[in-house]
């Protein structure tokens, strides 16, 4: 492992901020360390850093324990969410500050992020876009075994984040640096990340593969953060295939086990994209009525009322009239199931 | 489109600018350029400026030296005590400069041990030169510290932690990043600092009535002769006092 | 993480500290409760607390009263001469007090237009506690007028805008909104304003040498009877001071 | 109409940040205000609610000019981004100090936002959510004409956002109040909003029902800031139905007709979520290869390359593997054509 997290703990005063967190960055890998603010993301990066001593726990560098070492004798490069480039230095200077004696020159830096012409100029004179790339070739002038990106585009407007998410999928690949990308943005983290640590609270909630967690979150807090979910409460009815009840009606999952006994009661968390509307009866939908239907562009927000008078969101392409009765067909693969004490709300 | 709404404080604040208005143009309307270079040019004038211009600029140096790095102590430290240390520090502002005078007499006074030791070694800590800048520096010491610590307040931590981060020790990092980017903010309390030991009076005339300054010569002018005495001194102190105005706005 | 980076800065900044924490142990230990209480009960004494204690507040709530208006209209105003306003209000602030005085002089003295009228009138300017009370307005008053004014620009306009879209006029609005929000900023310069027009000094000793008020009675008491004669007139305004920066603080 | 903004301008000194606005919202009508930063939504707010004195044009509230009345006489309440709740006073004396004379108690607005409980506390002990609803309670209890709300869910996290989304839904819905919504996300405004105008550099680029605008914009800037677009460019080759002719392909969108002369030059907006990849030739797709393939989570943005070498981005919910030839399907209701000369790119 390039990087190792080992049973990291943080108090300020009697709050803890971070609770046993263990995690690792292979050589080359970029991470997505993800969670909504407050959830100790950014005590994490202080510590990698150097900036603050955990209360407990070690950090590793390429095996060799940094815990104690100061920030100056680390190898680790830090982008911030608000630019830190020195506003007295130009673009070069700035970039030649940190610059590793063995390294390339400056003028390799600038050409990795396109701002050679811009050498001369100092940040003020820069976009936005110019400012977050002359500051991304700053870390990477230093060498760093890795580098730390702390919420890069929560700053940027949407074209400037796409651009600039691009940018740094882009130079991650070409320099193959080790990278930890920590952000609340769910689809940033999906987009660019090899691996996902999602925290919540200040402890990590999963850890996993963007695509395997969208769809087999470990918790419900996982489930609702990683993306929009609908819940649907039902009981465990049957094994193999996986059989629930939902007041008189079965739901049959065909190539589905339960992780339950049958008779508990279960909360199943449903992606409103994968749900929808068809009048045939199969054997994995339920009869509902449309209420309400919300037009927001890309799609139609469509609210259904269950029988139970439970209501499921499914997004549609397509518009639907208040009142139709039809039913929602839900696929198999899509369900994720917890006991109802695992399901708090999200923050 | 508030602008009407504005009349009644403008009446009230009108009449305070007017205040402040009047002494000043009455002031400078009173004398000419002729009448202040021929009144500078008086054997004692020429003296208290003389040592004006020697001991504020090192009461101010003395000032930056030691109170630059004790602002950015102050602004990014945090330990035992500093509450009571930040008291201290702006104590001299609020304490009248004749009880801050009184209070270094006490100190340093040639007949407490420090003042004494100091006499005894040739180097009178009272009426003297170095008694001038003792006072100046109490008095006005406190502008730079304060003014030097909003400064490396408002620089965000971060760019001192990426300083690091690129690998940059401590005081390297305090040295390449924080002193310039807090320099405005640094400039302007050494600037407030110069005014304030330039135009020192009271502490000044606690612990060393001689030899006289600016300030001082312009009080024991006033008492021999009058207000027209004291003009060519009072307006080449209020022109340093437009001149550092200028240079803070 | 950072505290051993500190090292330097804190060696150096200590000594400044030690430079304002020895005048004021030196001063406070050399005194007693009882001294304190004996000395300020000497006629001279007690008159010069009486005279101050009269005119610091009349010069509060004169400054107060136009200050605070003034500050509103500077903060939310936009006017030709504003530039002009703001460094006519802060060059008391640099002026020195002596030079601030003799600047009164020259509009209020008694052989001015304004003065020999006043005096004619029966209420002098200069040498009565009115002149006092002139001499402190002036220095202390931009106190109030700069804090307010830092207050009011930190209340969003939006807060004010709000006001007026809920069906309040301009004036309601200040008086419902702006003050009390701005509250904390005011009431610091007040208390600033208050402590530096006790602890008035230069400009006091021009204007009015008599009656005294507790500074210059300070300097009269140490020219006659050396430091100790001060202590108890000192310690008062210490204490003051100390209380100021409590509130402050 | 109840509120008319007529040939509204503004300058700031020599900067023209509106020229020549003019719409109008109907009785109980909710109406998006939407743009970019910087597009001069702020001041045509601040010109409604008279905080601002227009250079030129009239503002009419049920048909009276109010353009040089001050605001407290106007009859217009606002809320803006951030929290403008008294901190003096409680929950209850903020809603108080604007209640009109003739019109309900604090008791019924408190009872409007379920804030009753809430109604002795102040507003720093308030959560976010109730903050807003606070303040949308006080500036009903003027019984306003008209309400403004500027960017009011611009400060909030993505759960409360929704939720307060909703809420102001619900309350516009039974107050009846003629509401002006100002926001710079598209999502929000197509949501609330019955009508929409949208506002491109101080001008009105575009007015209409979300839904029409999405699909039919006026011009590139509308179709890229109401969502993402992904353009084509193409030549009319002819009429009735209208074939497009990209290289060697052509286009047939059958039951459509071009605004623009055979021969002519046209850059296609499409939207990516309408695209489709079917291997399968038909008349309206072209042939295509997959050239990157990003996971965000809800979908995967597929990238595609034409024979041209042009690339279109694609929309799926199934995963492709890079290097598939395959064909991109476009159906003819969602493209829109415009000149070269009208494609400037988007701020």
């Amino acid at each position: 492992m390039m990087l190792d997290i080992d049973g990291l703990s943080h108090r300020y005063g009697t709050e803890q901020a971070v609770d046993d967190v263990s995690f690792g960055l292979a050589d080359g890998e970029i991470v997505g360390l993800l969670g909504p603010s407050g959830c100790g993301k950014t005590t994490i990066v202080q510590a990698i850093a150097g900036h603050l001593r955990p209360t407990e726990g070690r950090i590793r560098l390429r095996g060799t324990d940094v815990t104690a070492k100061p920030p100056e004798s680390r190898g680790v490069a830090v982008v911030f969410q608000q630019s830190t480039l020195f506003d007295h230095m130009t673009v070069a200077e700035n970039i030649a500050y940190g610059l590793a004696d063995d390294a390339d020159p400056v003028a390799d830096y600038l050409d990795l992020v396109s701002l050679t012409n811009q050498q001369a100029a100092y940040p003020a004179e820069l976009s936005g876009g110019q400012q977050r790339r002359a500051e991304l070739a700053r870390a990477l002038a230093t060498d760093p075994d890795v580098l730390l990106l702390d919420e890069p585009l929560s700053a940027l407007d949407r074209a400037l984040r796409t651009e600039i998410r691009a940018e740094i999928d882009r130079i991650q690949r070409e320099t193959g640096v080790t990278t930890l990308f920590v952000t609340h943005d769910q689809s940033d983290a999906m987009a660019l990340a090899d691996r996902l640590v999602v925290m919540q609270n200040g402890a990590v909630a999963g850890v996993g593969e963007p695509r395997t967690l969208y769809e087999s979150p470990p918790t419900p807090f996982v489930a609702d953060f990683l993306g929009r979910s609908t819940t649907l409460q039902a009981t465990v009815a049957a094994q193999q295939p996986l059989t629930l009840s939902v007041a008189d009606s079965r739901l049959v999952f065909d190539g589905r086990t339960a992780e339950f006994p049958t008779g508990t009661p279960v909360t199943c968390y449903l992606r409103p994209e994968a749900l929808t509307l068809e009048p045939q009866p199969d054997t994995s939908s339920l009869p509902c009525e449309v209420v309400r239907v919300v037009d927001v562009g890309r799609h139609y927000d469509v609210t259904v009322a269950l029988e139970t008078g439970e209501e499921l969101l499914v997004e549609q392409s397509t518009q639907s009239a208040v009142g139709t009765a039809t039913r929602v067909s839900i696929p198999a693969r899509t369900v994720s199931l917890f006991a109802p004490d695992e399901t708090a709300p999200p923050e | 489109a508030d602008q009407p709404a504005l009349l009644v404080p403008a009446i009230l604040g009108g009449l305070f600018v007017c205040y402040f208005a009047v002494p000043f143009v009455a002031f400078v309307s009173r004398t000419g350029i002729d009448n202040v270079v021929a009144g500078l040019s008086t054997p004692a004038a020429r003296v208290a400026v003389r040592n004006s211009l020697l001991t504020a600029p090192v009461a101010t140096l003395v000032a930056t030296v030691l109170g630059v790095p004790l602002a950015y102590v102050l602004a990014r430290g945090s330990f035992r005590g500093k509450r009571v240390i930040e008291l201290l520090i702006v104590l001299p502002l609020v304490v009248p400069p004749v009880v801050g005078g009184a209070m270094l007499l006490t100190a340093v006074g040639q007949f407490t041990p420090i003042g004494a030791a100091a006499a005894d070694a040739g180097v009178p800590l009272t009426d003297s030169l170095l008694g001038v800048v003792l006072a100046q520096t109490f008095v006005a010491g406190p502008f730079v510290v304060i003014t030097s610590r909003a400064g490396f307040a408002s620089v965000d931590r971060r760019f001192e932690q990426a300083s690091r981060s690129l690998g940059y020790g401590p005081l390297a990092t305090v040295w390449n990043v924080s002193l310039p980017l807090a320099r405005g903010a640094i400039i302007a309390g050494v600037v407030l600092t110069f005014a304030r030991a330039l135009g020192e009076f009271g502490a000044t005339l606690m612990v060393a009535y001689n030899p006289r300054t600016m300030p001082t010569q312009i009080w024991v002018a006033f008492i021999g002769g009058g207000i027209d005495a004291i003009l060519p001194l009072g307006v080449a102190l209020l022109s340093v006092a437009v001149v550092v105005l200028g240079v803070i706005q």
